[in-house]
């Protein structure tokens, strides 16, 4: 029972070694969807790619956050991001009250919304010790709450230069696709090349070990809580400034979405293992398969059936054994 | 109850020149071995040697890529592992076994396949009391209880007894990896005498272990093996402690080092104290002695936890920890041994919030050389490593630091006896250099390295021992009488 | 006093705390009929919340089971009503298809709460084909069965008691159930015995399967009509459930009774808020707030470990 | 009857839109008013957590136990909870139901026509175009009744004209939803002439829409005030021609007086229909006016408007 994860890495073929990548199945994935697509679409792939980058972005953006929270083991998710989402950009759209002036004001309304969220999740897991998965949705719950009795779902308009920003684009790139890639960029280098990436990922494998080797357990999941709900408030922020005011189901789907992109991404669900281009291939992924399968004109039924046939499959195709001895 | 059937008087086991590869890694060449009923078969070797490769080999749990097995009961149709169970062959891991959200008796099902349906708990319960009785006298573990409320010695002593235990049919060979690491004396000897008795009564055993002492007690066969080959197999008779070691290829350190360098050190002030009355100076070896499971682990816990902080980590931590339960206290099982290596250090070598790369290969290299870990590539996956280089790589991760004091919960579980003379001498030179150890030992030579001695009973420090008091008939005197410490 | 026994008090007094509070508020529950209110909706909650335990007692987590309920739902109401042959020949293929899934998951060491992330959205697919907008039936014998007047004490109180006494003998008692949960306690042990692990981890998904058809067909009954999104929220009330319940999502630490009770209690609270009478604003917060309440009650009864 | 006495109860599912917001706020309002009045005892309005019918139920089946003389129901289902609205009326407890109605008999239904909803908008768009063009359908949530009848009405219309729908998308009546769905169906699309929408998504696809280069074909609205925002805008600036029409939220208010008309031992038929409210391109600029931002258009009905409407499906 050997298996290739035993042997040290011998210069295999780039095609190989590519194929060795965990994350190279969601892009394989985006890529066929976006062929099939534009099958249909013909000149229209062009827009097809632009529209996929923007609408990705935000699923990137709460897929990052996620995908720290998952990192840390089994058990750890985030499920206050919708809440977390909504409250941000509700809070942050009515204090801005479409004032240009209140745009940067208003932006750190969102991040604080988000790190008082964040830090309310992680107090419930750590003081109550409440299991992750409870405690987030519990909580969100409450900042539902809040939502609705801080302005009563009433939608109020971005600022202009904000609105601007958010639906905006230069050299064909969405500016909201640039946020996104920089924020991955970001994590990469925090996951890969930084100690904290280290600490993350110790405490994903084994939360005691890691204590007892010296690492600062609860700074490390107090940061990764607070990042995830900073990441879902920015994302919120963002996702109403680009369409053009807040709604108390705008996070909805960024609920799944968020644990999707994580784990069709190919990181490790077990935690300790993370991978961050395989959120963005994941996360254009999630968009273009709708697009196809509505391009197709299949109904809802059937689109849903694929959809998740396709993400079973990815995640098959994608599998490796671990040690089995 | 069904008899291992065949001719009674062939090798329960036999192998003829068996490989096992693990891609470059030859874990086991042309191993040729016959092990027969009465045999009690000691089998030693550094670490990495080869050798629970080769129990595993035995046990039918991998396939040779080479050679051949023969079971007593040989089925060419059956897998090799399926045949080893028709003939008997049962093994204690060194890892457990057991399943810890189930009670003993719900574990002694688990590999009782073929066990009546029908009041299968109460045959399980006496069953399984029979078993402890016969291999543990007076154990006093309920077959009732959860196995996860049970200490780590007590799991011990449970898995053994279930792989001696009567169950579809008798066991004709029981293959023990290093049964007594978390064991007490005493009830190690209980073990012992165990085998003894069953070995006399027609039963084989294969004995890894470490430790020579039980070797010799209990082997009427001695198995050598050295980097995957079997060098020496012959009655027990033919060896000398110091003609094992010669044969295991290590540099036989010369043993009357022991104990000068204690009295040569000087001790500084106090560095740490703890409620219950431990405490350490600088420089000094404090050993934690007692028997297994008497509150030392949680009293070593309790003073790297005052010491150390869930919040933040500085450039120079107090106090670092050297896990002795691998699995549950250290591997990162997902990295490889560099990153395993360097988790600890990782504040103090690098600028500020990156990794220095180049500073953390060099202090791994360093390392590498310095303890000896035997593997060709520092990315291969920890696990690739076996269960003693994996306990030096933890080593490694603790000395690394410049913290003042280590903490050491039984760190030489599984660790070969040559690899152990080099750590305590590198423990000695640490400590000379003005470092603190705080080490829980369950074996009596570990505890001799040490300055001063607290003797646990019951979670409670029995007694003090200081310099010449330290010795193997005043450490089992506290731990068995309550004492008034010697203060 | 047993781990067992600890893992079970405090589900029993949360329950016992949060009827005490209810009965207070409208001390008209406390009637035959007002018990029968109160519960009846929780029998298919305790159902799914059991299909749930099996699939956490083998370290896994199901995302799938609220859209499987739903699933089960429809094809009761359509083809169960309808022909009734075809109609239980699918749900017990759905059953053989979670068994399956199960011997996937293991055979090819996926994680399972990807699969079922997938696979919720194939069974909330099935569903909205079957039944694109609501509707259908409940078969009549479900009907009754759902609406019988037990003596004494209401259908509603007796179902989740038969429910977990039957699974307690199954789980905690029997020697499959003594192997099952050994998948979740030390699968690699498992393995060394010489079991298979991909039956073992199938029959926990299969077993899982069956609670959840019932789950559906008992939750038809209640409703005499199903709807495509009917039980959405069963997989997060279920894992609720399982945890208030004193399970824990590793080492196949589980408790049939806490499930149920765990169940219980959910169903429970949500009554208790209605009768507070709260803001509109407010109400949903509220749920949050008593969920969170009741699991900080776990931290007395929680051992306090060496590492958090 | 004297229903001063009387406890009315509302059971909503769902507060997450501006639309259900709108609706609790003007039950709030009547309801304190009624109360005020001495017409009935309370007029208390409960909220589910999740939009779920078995959550519904059990809301529903402790109102039973609060001892409610009525209870008023937006359902989230129109099946699901018939057997707990069954136990309410065998309780002797008078239940209306509005816009998410209940099929279980002993309630009383005030229903929207739902398929009509489709065809005006289709209607409308033939009397714009009649020499047809493509269509673009935005759905709402799979499996929900709404769904399923406003999209029968259009598909049922779109055959009697020269309309062909192109393309079709589920927006789960979520702004962002749809606005992503229409994003990543357009490039797939040939020219457009109409989109017809369930309320509420018109926004969204004008934004979807206009982030491309295409014409801006006629989006039928959903009368929330940033629908009618941008429709205001649109015609300032190009003459922009469009219709809009969706249900009222106030009709929770109708459902009120219906449930104390019913309580007072008034004879009421069991199925009453609402006209849905259409704000056309000359009412604009009013119904702007009185839309407060942010929310939707609303009316709210009075004890006459509500007797009006008895007497006239009588
Ligand atoms: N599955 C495997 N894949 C790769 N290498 C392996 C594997 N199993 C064993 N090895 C290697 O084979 C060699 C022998 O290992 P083995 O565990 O048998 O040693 P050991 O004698 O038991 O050592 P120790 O006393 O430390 O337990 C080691 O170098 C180990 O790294
Ligand atoms: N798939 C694998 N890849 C690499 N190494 C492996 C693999 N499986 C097992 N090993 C190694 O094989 C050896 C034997 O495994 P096993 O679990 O029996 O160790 P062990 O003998 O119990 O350890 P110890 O000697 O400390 O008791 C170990 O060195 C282990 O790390
Ligand atoms: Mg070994
Ligand atoms: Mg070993």
């Amino acid at each position: 029972m050997t298996n290739n994860a035993s042997e040290p890495m011998t210069a295999a073929t780039p095609v190989r070694a590519l194929l060795s990548k965990p994350w190279i199945w969601a892009f394989l994935a985006a890529a066929i969807t976006f062929g099939a697509t534009s099958l249909i679409a013909g000149s229209g792939a062009g827009s097809l790619f632009y529209a996929a980058l923007t609408f990705a972005s935000f699923s990137a953006i709460v897929g990052i956050g996620q995908m720290l929270v998952i990192t840390l083991g089994p058990g750890n998710v985030d499920l206050s991001i919708p809440a977390s989402m909504t409250l941000a950009a509700t809070l942050a759209l009515k204090f801005m009250d479409s004032e240009t002036a209140m745009i940067l004001p208003g932006l750190l309304v969102a991040i604080g919304v988000g790190i008082g969220c964040g830090v309310i999740n992680f107090g419930l897991i750590l003081l109550l010790r409440i299991p992750p998965i409870i405690a987030t949705l519990s909580a969100s719950f409450l900042y539902q709450s809040l939502a609705i009795w801080s302005n009563r779902g009433l939608r109020i308009k971005p600022p202009e230069p904000l609105a601007e920003f958010a639906t905006g684009g230069a050299l064909g790139i969405p500016n909201i696709a640039v946020v996104g890639i920089l924020l991955a960029i970001l994590a990469w280098v925090v996951l890969e090349r930084a100690i904290a990436g280290r600490w993350i990922s110790a405490i994903g494998q084994n939360l005691r070990a890691a204590r007892l080797s010296g690492v600062p357990v609860n700074a490390v999941r107090f940061g990764v809580y607070v990042n995830s709900a900073v990441c879902a408030a920015l994302a919120g922020f963002l996702l109403a400034s680009f369409s053009g005011g807040a709604n108390l189901n705008m996070g909805t789907e960024y609920m799944l979405m968020s644990i999707a992109v994580v784990v069709i991404g190919g990181s490790s669900i077990g935690g300790g293992n993370s991978n961050v281009p395989g959120i963005w291939g994941a996360a254009l992924f999630m968009f273009l398969i709708v697009s196809m399968l509505n391009s197709y004109g299949l109904g809802a039924g059937i689109r849903l059936i694929l959809t998740g046939v396709v993400i079973v499959g990815v995640v098959a195709l994608a599998s490796r054994k671990g040690y089995d001895v | 109850m069904q008899t291992i059937s065949g001719a009674p008087d062939a090798p329960v086991v036999a192998l003829d020149a068996a490989h096992m590869s693990f891609g470059p890694v030859q874990a086991l060449r042309a191993a040729s071995i016959e092990i027969k009923a009465g045999e009690c078969v000691g089998l030693v070797g550094h670490n990495g040697a080869g050798k629970s490769t080769l129990a595993n080999v035995i046990n039918g749990r991998l396939t040779p890529t080479e050679g051949a097995v023969q079971y007593r009961v040989s089925d060419p149709a059956h897998k090799n592992s399926e045949n080893a169970q028709a003939s008997g062959v049962r093994s204690v891991f060194q890892e457990l076994s057991l399943c810890p959200n189930l009670t003993v008796l719900e574990n002694l099902r688990i590999p009782y396949r073929n066990m009546p349906r029908k009041g299968w708990r109460k045959i399980a319960s006496q069953k399984m009391s029979d078993a402890l009785d016969l291999v543990f006298p007076g154990h006093g573990i309920r077959p009732r209880a959860t196995v996860g409320d049970l200490s780590i010695a007590e799991r011990q002593m449970v898995e053994i007894a279930i792989a001696f235990a009567d169950r579809d049919s008798e066991p004709s060979l029981v293959i023990l990896d290093e049964p007594t690491s978390s064991l007490d004396a005493a009830i190690a000897q209980q073990l012992l005498d165990h085998i003894k008795r069953y070995c006399s009564e027609g039963g084989a055993v294969l004995f890894i272990s470490h430790m020579m002492g039980e070797i010799f007690d209990v082997s009427t066969r001695i198995v050598i093996m050295k980097d995957g080959q079997i060098v020496d197999d012959n009655p027990a008779q033919a060896f000398t402690r110091q003609s094992i070691v010669d044969a295991m290829g290590h540099v036989a350190p010369d043993d009357d080092a022991q104990g000068s360098a204690r009295s040569e050190r000087e001790l500084g002030p106090v560095l740490v104290s703890s409620a219950i009355g431990l405490n350490a100076r600088r420089g000094e070896i404090v050993g934690l002695a007692g028997l297994a499971g008497h509150g030392q682990a949680e009293a070593l816990a309790q003073i790297f936890f005052d010491h150390s902080s869930v919040w933040k980590s500085g450039k120079r931590p107090e106090v670092v920890f050297v896990a002795g339960d691998r699995a549950r206290d250290g591997v990162m099982p997902l990295w490889s041994i560099l990153r395993n290596l360097s988790l600890t250090t990782l504040p103090e070598f690098s600028k500020r919030w990156m990794v220095d790369r180049p500073a953390e290969s060099g202090l791994v290299q360093k390392w590498k050389d310095r303890i000896g870990i035997r593997t060709n590539n520092l990315l291969n996956p920890i696990l690739s490593l076996s269960g003693g280089n994996q306990q030096k790589v933890l080593f490694a991760r603790a000395l690394a630091s410049s913290a003042p004091l280590v903490v050491m919960d039984d760190p030489m579980r599984g660790v070969d006896i040559g690899t152990k003379k080099e750590v305590y001498q590198m423990i000695q030179n640490e400590a000379a250099k003005g470092r603190s150890f705080l080490w829980y030992s369950t074996e009596t030579d570990e505890i001799l390295e040490c300055d001063r001695v607290f003797v646990f009973r019951a979670g409670e420090i029995a007694a003090e021992l200081v310099g010449d008091e330290i010795s193997e008939e005043n450490i089992l005197h506290a731990s068995f009488e309550m004492q008034e410490a010697v203060k | 006093m047993s781990g067992d026994r600890l893992r079970l008090a405090l589900p029993v007094l949360s329950l016992v705390v949060l009827l005490g509070a209810v009965f207070y508020l409208q001390p008209r529950a406390m009637s035959y009929f007002g018990l029968n209110l109160l519960f009846n909706l929780a029998i298919p909650v305790a159902l799914a919340t059991i299909s749930q335990m099996m699939i956490i007692m083998v370290n896994d987590i199901d995302l799938s089971i609220g859209t499987f309920v739903s699933f089960c739902a429809c094809v009761t109401a359509t083809f169960v009503h309808d022909t009734p042959v075809i109609g239980y020949m699918i749900l017990a293929a759905a059953i053989l298809a979670y068994a399956l899934l199960g011997a996937l998951i293991q055979l090819r060491g996926l994680p399972a709460i990807v699969v079922t992330l997938g696979m919720s959205f194939v069974w909330g697919g099935l569903a909205v084909l079957i039944l694109p907008s609501p509707g259908g039936a409940s078969p009549e014998w479900l009907k009754t069965l759902m609406s019988l007047k037990t003596p004494l004490v209401p259908i509603a109180v007796v179902a989740p008691l038969v429910i977990a006494l039957a699974v307690h003998f199954l789980i905690k008692r029997s020697w499959v159930g003594v192997i099952l949960q050994g998948v979740g306690g030390n699968d690699r042990a498992m393995e060394r015995a010489g079991w298979s692990l991909v039956r073992l981890r199938a029959s926990a998904y299969g077993l899982a399967g069956l609670f959840g058809v019932l789950a559906g067909m008992s939750l038809v009954g209640l409703t005499t009509a199903a709807d495509a999104n009917i039980a959405l929220r069963y997989t997060l009330l279920s894992i609720a459930g399982v945890i208030l319940g004193g399970g824990e999502f590793v080492g196949g630490r589980i408790s049939p009774f806490g499930a149920v009770i765990g169940a219980l209690t959910l169903t429970l609270a949500a009554s208790f808020l209605s009768f507070l009478r709260l803001s509109p604003d407010w109400q949903i917060g509220a749920q949050g707030a008593i969920l969170i309440l009741v699991l900080a009650v776990r931290l007395v009864f929680i051992r306090k470990g060496a590492v958090a | 009857a004297d229903t001063s006495d009387k406890r009315i109860a509302l059971s909503n599912n769902y507060a997450g839109n501006s639309w259900r917001q709108a609706m609790l706020e003007s039950w709030q309002k009547v309801g304190e008013a009624a109360v005020a009045d001495g017409k009935v005892a309370s007029a208390d309005a409960f909220t589910t957590s999740e939009n779920q019918a078995t959550e519904q139920a059990a809301q529903i089946q402790n109102m039973i136990l609060q001892g409610y003389d009525a209870i008023v129901i937006n359902a989230a289902s129109p099946t699901a909870i018939n057997g707990a609205v069954k136990a309410a009326c065998d309780a002797g407890i008078t239940v209306v139901s509005f816009d998410g109605i209940v099929q279980e008999p002993c309630a009383w239904r005030i229903a929207v026509d739902f398929q009509q909803m489709g065809r005006e908008q289709v209607k409308y768009l033939a009397e714009r175009y009649p020499e047809g063009g493509n269509l673009l359908e935005i759905r709402g949530l799979a499996g929900v009744f709404v769904d399923d009848e406003i999209s029968a009405g259009i598909h049922d219309e779109v055959k009697n004209s020269n309309f062909e729908i192109v393309g079709s998308v589920h927006g789960d009546w979520a702004q962002d939803v749809a606005q992503k769905a229409v994003a990543g169906i357009l490039p797939s699309l040939p020219e457009i002439v109409g989109v017809v929408t369930q309320g509420g998504d018109g926004y969204g696809a004008a934004q979807a829409i206009g982030a491309t280069d295409r014409a801006m074909p006629t989006i039928v609205m959903g009368n929330r005030q940033d629908e009618l925002q941008w429709w205001s805008d649109e015609k300032a600036a190009n003459g922009y021609e469009t219709t809009s029409l969706s249900i009222a939220p106030g009709v929770s208010t109708l459902a009120f007086w219906v449930a104390q008309q019913v309580l007072d031992g008034n004879e009421v038929p069991k199925d009453l229909t609402v006209p849905f409210l259409a704000i056309s391109q000359d009412e604009l600029e009013d119904a702007l006016k009185t839309t407060p931002k942010g929310s939707v258009a609303n009316v709210e009905y009075s004890l006459e408007d509500a007797k009006a409407v008895i007497a006239s499906s009588k």
